[in-house]
């Protein structure tokens, strides 16, 4: 349906808010030229009204808990209830990042625990837990590779290495540390080109970020060739954890010769994703790389039985981001740690990555589909619909599309960008075997339409809240604010 | 047995076979020997063990509902209405992604498109993304843009030497990427931007930042004029904002910015030892400044019938589409942080921000007087919210006096700016209750 | 759309919870004829799969936080989220009813201090808060009665009176009590006809159980007249405080002349009503009855700054429920009482009236629906479609059903019984104008199909998640249970 | 100004206006003088302050998690796992009024039609309503339909002597409406009913009851042969159960029962103080039973194109329709109490119920051994939950014993029934933890 912006709902005179009165009601003097003089053009509304508006907003979107929601390298899993209960707790939401640590043992405990288990589980030494997101802690590990080699004196170290199937974090991030990015090809298996990989080292080379299994969902096998190639150049070996879902409890990235590794607690430790964050990207490494994490770490006296904030990192990065990370987010993943232990831990990845292959193998050979690459696939597969393309006109965009007729998500589209036409589907281990079975009936049903009335797949999605949505139109014609949409709205520049 | 989370934990023999494969180990054939093996970890236990635990954990933590507090410098008690939290744990916004797919995510899209809206009309600027990670975060990448759009050609970004110390150190760091040079500016006698200092230093660079209220709570009076100096020296100026001060002071675009930054986690959202919080990040509407700004952006365009409708717009800026050219790394944001915040303000309303501005400066301008009476304000000025007091025992021995009577006294301010002496910030706002401050003052009175 | 019963999605081995191990792991000996040797069959699903089953069945409902929900007679207001959050505070769950008054003080002052609110808003001298709901309350009331007139040996008054517009609870508690019931009817103005009523007392008379304002949503102006009869002839008088909402704040029970009200903290003090329940139905008593409330009462000692459990009720009526009543919905009565006040209690008055009238107004003379007995209304007002049901065939029934196409809930239809065709709308104070008028321009959008095109409204609905259901078939082919639906489909009686 | 809650407090004028009145007052122009008046009440406060109050009152609670508390005698902690509260608190459900409305209330008619069905698999019976007040009222409500069903011939309604208090007390309160007589049966030496006894009052009874575990915390062994008795003399036998229990004790249904009543709160709700509740109801498929029952009943059908659809059914017994003829008063039942309920059972499935029992009674049995060591039990037996136990001291001075070390101990049985001495009911369920345990028997060493 259609639902106003709040701004419309506005009605003079009404009020949905109450505050306490001042202990004082004396005046105080603002200076003149500090004063509010431009009118504060916000919507007045009751309570009521912001509740009904918010409300039927959210059932105008899809979440984890209104079906399958299969996006690669996004792992979409079931976001567990008693997390929300947790994170929601007094302890958690009425302490201040400075209180006397006295004061604040328990909160400093959940973010030490919470190390020891990612440590364990990604055979790394240290770990920070400070940064805000994947993006976010990529730029951490990468600044951290960065002062490493500084350190050494090895100035010349400006080149990072990431592979053509990588997330484009991985190169954003390298770039905003400063680095010059190579791409390294990916091989017909779709796993990085050892031959490529060896005539890119040099002396300037100063790491690799790499995911394993990569964004085809391809394990990387010869991993251990890899690291040698990059650790004999003088390179660092940076793991990014988007796909750690598929080895999660089996195979520890710390293990394979990775010296950094970042994880995305929203992802693979089941906090939710709230429609694009808050999420958090702790950063692990090995040893001889502790003493570049950011400031404060929470260690612990164990004569005391106390944590506290360690600042006495000697080489440290600084700070990526204020204060001590997304800790409501903190909360809920040690609860899912707990509850899920070492045997849930391993089951998560096997079932994960059984739900994909059993994805896999009932979709193959349909038509208009293909898969590129090796069968055997991690926790996600990429199908590319370039033959349903050329056949039929009909795209991935399309297919996509046409998912969300049969109630059902999308996958991933167009990435990762060596295949063309790409449908990256990840389905992760809460999906139920129905759902799997009823997500490939809709691609193969979508297949049947494309070669017989593609005209109904090019225009979909038909039973949406809104149809197809027009973003070259919001490329051309940007409205960002309700306050640009008022002054084209006046000029009669739209008329949506 | 299965896992309660795992559905099909319970059909794996059946799905193996299904698709011809014999065993869960045939799906791990391509990792090499010796990878796989059976971690130290403990054994998951049952929901209500966990519970318990971490119940038990948490009682560890003394919240400022049970101990008044005069904490803030930049982290700060607001009481967030309960309907608020409410509405983001709905499960369609709770556990969505980013609305990629815009056919079913207009809720998503429209609240963030809201968030966008109102966080434009406070301060003042039209074009606003949907979130940084947080206000220094959002201040470090506006310094990386103001260095981006000078090409390069200017890599010095001048800030005020009291900048909150937090968002400092996350400047800094960003700051190694591109090589930005760090030029802080002095204080005055008067606890405010020294304008002068300012004015030698300003040549040649790319932005020039300042805070609303700075770091010792104080409102700069001379912001304008800040933005002038800075404009005429060819920089871009950067406004970092708290935006509970909106309803009462003058819009930062309005006092010439050409960049706002700025904390939205104060609306909406509870402390949480810090973290999740949103950072404002808001620009002139200048196709030049858009280009370059970092983020996710909401627009509004239509159906494929014409109705409104909103999407993810102007992504060739972004990471998952320019790559190493992206404006900035940032993928995952803090939407739900940022919805949480944009229902907190639509609640308020026009009227309600002007009076949580007003009832947050009466009630600093209350402490502040108390303050008075057992301790020295080394500045004078309008305070909002954190009022900068010094001591002249060392801070510890009152703290810890404070400690023993129930209350957590201020933010200990020498370990940044040794030259205040014993200075700490201690912080109102409109949850401070009177009863509280005059308690504080009391225990202050017997170790000062 | 559909959603299949949770038994039809289980799957052998699926789980779905987490229980702890048991303390020791011996073997006990259940007697072998008590043994479960009866089949357990429950549904076999996952913790996800629960958690999208319910979410699902969720959005397949209407609440009040979905639009206007005008049920006459149910006074259907907004549900203050604060009020949720404070009930399901760990201080509220986790404690148990027989704990040591020292380790409750918190619980028992919030019944204390709930009482006295209820005693100043009805001018009562004594409340229980005991009763489960409304009818749970009236229960209480006339058992009260039933008991006072016993004390006094005045066995013979067996009769309670309960006009002809009140609610089937009145007359169903009064008979449970064992009381013969007497209809009093209505006058033309739609009040309690004193001449009738003064016909009916005699020194049978219990009491007469009234609500004012009464069904009709009119305010019954000869009270003190009718309180006089009734006292007179020996009889007390019984408020049914399900229309407390038009007065509250402004007009006392007590100042009318009751000796007893029961008030229902699930309308008009903004507890949710969860789809049925539960409610809270607190009774108060003047003075001279309160020695025959049920007990435990909850009292204070100034002295000890001490609340405590009172049994010291000499001639209590004994219970009419376990424990304390409905301790978590008080919780919420209670917030909602203390952030509206004294002023916000009387603007829900004042404002749920003014929206009554309102709608009146605007409504009336529309073709079809006519407005019966004097148009001053309080709360809620009652219009009869007996004109349309006449010239069209299109019933108060149809017009219910064509409502929720507009996305509207219906109003309480054929109530009261007094009124042909009746549709009893209750706006509340917390509909918005807007909500109103829309409301108004549906009814009008409905009267003029019925007279043009009738068809469309005696098959409504057509936008709901099921069309018209069949009530006739639910009650000629019982079907309460999976297992008799079960029995039912192996026979090959059903088809659905 | 205007109420938050109230949007029209903002248009009084402007509405008034429009329908031709001219002040609030006219709207109340009916209302005798000198009724409206200013009640003396406090002012409205914020949500904020109404927040902070309402915590102080609360703070004077001390919780099971904080003490561990070994009471049950028909209140349990029971662990509800965190998804039930969170599903049942979506608005959807939480602010919906009885499913009136069956085309746009489907969910919630379809989860308590689950409800029913669940409650039906446990307990044996086919025919369950969506749910009464509590066990007490239901109990109460089984005995008054006995007396219906014997069309008021036979008044008697004979309890076992040691039914719980509680219930015991509702159903002297309800059968005083059509003067049901209460007789009761005495226990035998293991404290389990006295068949003897109830031979020979069973005589003329509309209705034998019996619990299944009894107030002692032991299960009655001789249930079936109570039910042979009470057909053979022409009585309903009715049944009270805890269902916590059903995973591994024979359904009530199949042990003859006519009518099951018991408390469905123990799955998915907190203890709250004791209330909500919610009462299960449950009869034999049987046309004369079911028209005699009292409560809501939700019925599967079919919508106008025959697809399948819920609506409220058999209504003609409720006082909406019947009035003074109906089965009984009750409007407002415990429907969200039931969903939540039935979530949880659920979830637990065939072998988390079964699970389920068995915990408890392992639990139950630790707790027993362990109290055998400091304290004397009068009556051997399988225990469930419930453990009945007898001190030499006055039971007050071992519970204040107990407080002192932040023990809550168990329910003083003594008021109800002095024939057993200091006696007192400690209970145990999946909850309780072995640390708990070990620490009262130590206390309790100390005080015996």
């Amino acid at each position: 349906w259609d639902e106003p912006l709040i701004f419309e709902l506005s009605h003079p005179g009404r009020v949905g808010y109450t505050l306490p009165k001042p202990i004082e009601d004396v005046e105080v003097e603002i200076p003149e030229k500090l004063k509010r003089k431009s009118p504060l053009n916000l919507p007045e509304v009751s309570e009521p009204e912001v509740v009904k508006h918010y409300t039927r907003l959210s059932e105008m979107n899809y979440g984890v808990d209104s079906g399958i929601y299969p996006l690669g390298s996004c792992t979409m899993k079931y976001n567990p209830k008693i997390n929300e209960e947790l994170a929601n707790h007094p302890k958690v939401s009425f302490i201040h990042p400075y209180q006397d640590e006295r004061t604040v043992q328990g909160a400093l405990k959940i973010i030490w625990e919470l190390e020891q288990w990612l440590k364990e589980i990604t055979g790394m030494d240290r770990f920070t837990l400070q940064p805000a997101a994947g993006a976010n802690g990529e730029f951490t590990g990468v600044m951290i590779i960065k002062a490493y080699h500084l350190d050494r004196g090895e100035t010349q170290r400006t080149e990072m290495l990431v592979p053509d199937s990588a997330h484009g974090t991985n190169p954003a991030s390298a770039a905003m540390a400063g680095f010059k990015v190579i791409e390294i090809p990916s091989n017909e298996s779709g796993t990085v080109d050892l031959e490529a990989l060896e005539n890119a080292v040099s002396e300037r080379t100063a790491g690799l970020m790499l995911t394993n299994p990569n964004t085809l969902g391809i394990f990387e096998d010869e991993i251990l060739e890899i690291a040698k190639i990059v650790h004999k150049a003088g390179g660092l070996l940076y793991y990014d954890g988007a796909n750690l879902n598929a080895v999660l409890g089996k195979i520890r990235p710390g293990d394979m010769g990775f010296d950094i590794v970042h994880l995305n607690l929203h992802k693979t430790f089941s906090t939710p994703h709230g429609g694009g964050g808050p999420g958090a990207g702790p950063v692990g490494v090995k040893d001889f790389l502790k003493d570049y994490l950011p400031v404060p770490l929470v260690s612990y006296d164990e004569e005391k039985d106390m944590y506290y904030l360690d600042y006495n990192v000697p080489k440290s990065i600084g700070k990526v981001k204020e204060l001590f990370g997304n800790f409501a987010v903190l909360v809920r993943a040690l609860t899912y740690l707990k509850i899920m232990g070492r045997d849930g831990l391993k089951e998560v990845s096997e079932v994960a990555v059984l739900n994909a292959n059993y994805l896999t193998q009932k979709l193959k050979g349909t038509r208009g589909y293909e898969l590129p690459h090796k069968e055997l696939r991690k926790h996600e597969v990429v199908f590319s619909a370039e033959p349903m393309r050329k056949e039929t006109g009909v795209k991935a965009l399309d297919v996509a599309k046409r998912l969300l007729d049969f109630g059902m998500h999308a996958p991933t589209i167009y990435f990762p960008l060596i295949v063309h036409e790409a449908l990256m589907i990840e389905p992760t281990e809460t999906a139920t075997k129905e759902e799997l079975d009823a997500y490939v009936e809709a691609l193969k049903k979508i297949s049947e339409e494309a070669y017989t009335n593609p005209e109904i797949v090019k225009s979909a999605p038909h039973n949406t809240a809104v149809r197809r949505v027009d973003d070259v139109l919001a490329a051309k014609k940007p409205i960002i604010t309700w306050r640009m949409y008022r002054e084209l709205k006046e000029k009669g520049e739209v008329d949506y | 047995m299965a896992k309660h989370y795992i559905p099909n934990s319970a059909h794996k023999e059946e799905m193996l076979k299904e698709i011809g494969f014999s065993s869960i180990e045939e799906l791990f054939a391509d990792v090499p020997k010796g990878f796989i093996k059976e971690l130290n970890l403990p054994e998951g236990k049952s929901e209500y063990e966990v519970f318990l635990e971490m119940n038990e954990i948490l009682e560890r933590n003394k919240t400022v509902l049970e101990m008044p507090s005069f904490l803030g410098a930049g982290t700060y008690f607001h009481y967030i209405p309960a309907h608020v939290k409410y509405l983001i744990e709905r499960s369609e916004f709770l556990t969505s992604y980013t609305p990629y797919q815009a056919e079913i995510s207009q809720g998503m899209l429209q609240a963030l498109f809201e968030y966008q809206s109102l966080i434009a009309e406070l301060v003042g600027l039209p074009v606003v993304n949907a979130s940084m990670y947080d206000w220094g975060s959002a201040m470090a990448e506006a310094a990386l843009m103001t260095v981006r759009l000078h090409r390069g050609k200017r890599k010095k970004f001048v800030v005020p030497k009291h900048t909150h110390p937090e968002r400092m150190q996350v400047l800094k760091t960003y700051g190694k990427g591109p090589g930005v040079e760090i030029v802080t500016v002095n204080w005055n006698e008067r606890g405010q931007i020294d304008l002068e200092d300012l004015k030698e230093k300003v040549k040649d660079a790319a932005g020039v930042y300042i805070e609303m209220p700075n770091f010792f709570g104080l409102l700069e009076e001379e912001i304008q004029a800040v933005g002038e100096i800075a404009h005429d020296a060819g920089a871009y100026f950067v406004v970092g904002v708290d935006p509970t001060l909106l309803g009462i002071v003058e819009a930062p675009g309005e006092l010439g910015a050409d960049i706002v930054v700025g904390e939205a986690s104060y609306f909406g959202n509870p402390m949480n030892f810090g973290g999740p919080r949103a950072g404002i990040f808001a620009v002139r509407n200048d196709p030049k400044l858009i280009r370059q700004m970092p983020g996710r952006l909401i627009g509004m365009t239509k159906d494929a019938e014409g109705k409104r409708a909103f999407v993810m717009t102007l992504q060739t800026r972004e990471q998952h589409i320019r790559r190493a050219k992206a404006t900035s790394n940032i993928c995952s944001n803090e939407a739900l942080v940022a919805v949480a915040a944009a229902i907190h303000i639509a609640t308020l309303g026009p009227r309600g921000i002007r009076e949580l501005g007003e009832v947050i400066l009466k009630n600093t301008t209350y402490l502040k007087k108390r303050l008075k009476e057992v301790a020295e304000l080394p500045f004078d000025g309008v305070n909002f919210k954190d009022v900068l007091v010094r001591f002249e025992k060392p801070y510890k021995e009152i703290h810890e006096h404070l400690l023993s009577k129930n209350i957590h006294g201020g933010y200990y301010v020498k370990p940044h700016f040794p030259e205040l002496g014993e200075a700490a910030l201690f912080a109102a706002t409109e949850t401070t209750r009177k009863e509280w401050v005059d308690a504080l003052i009391e225990a202050l009175r017997e170790v000062v």
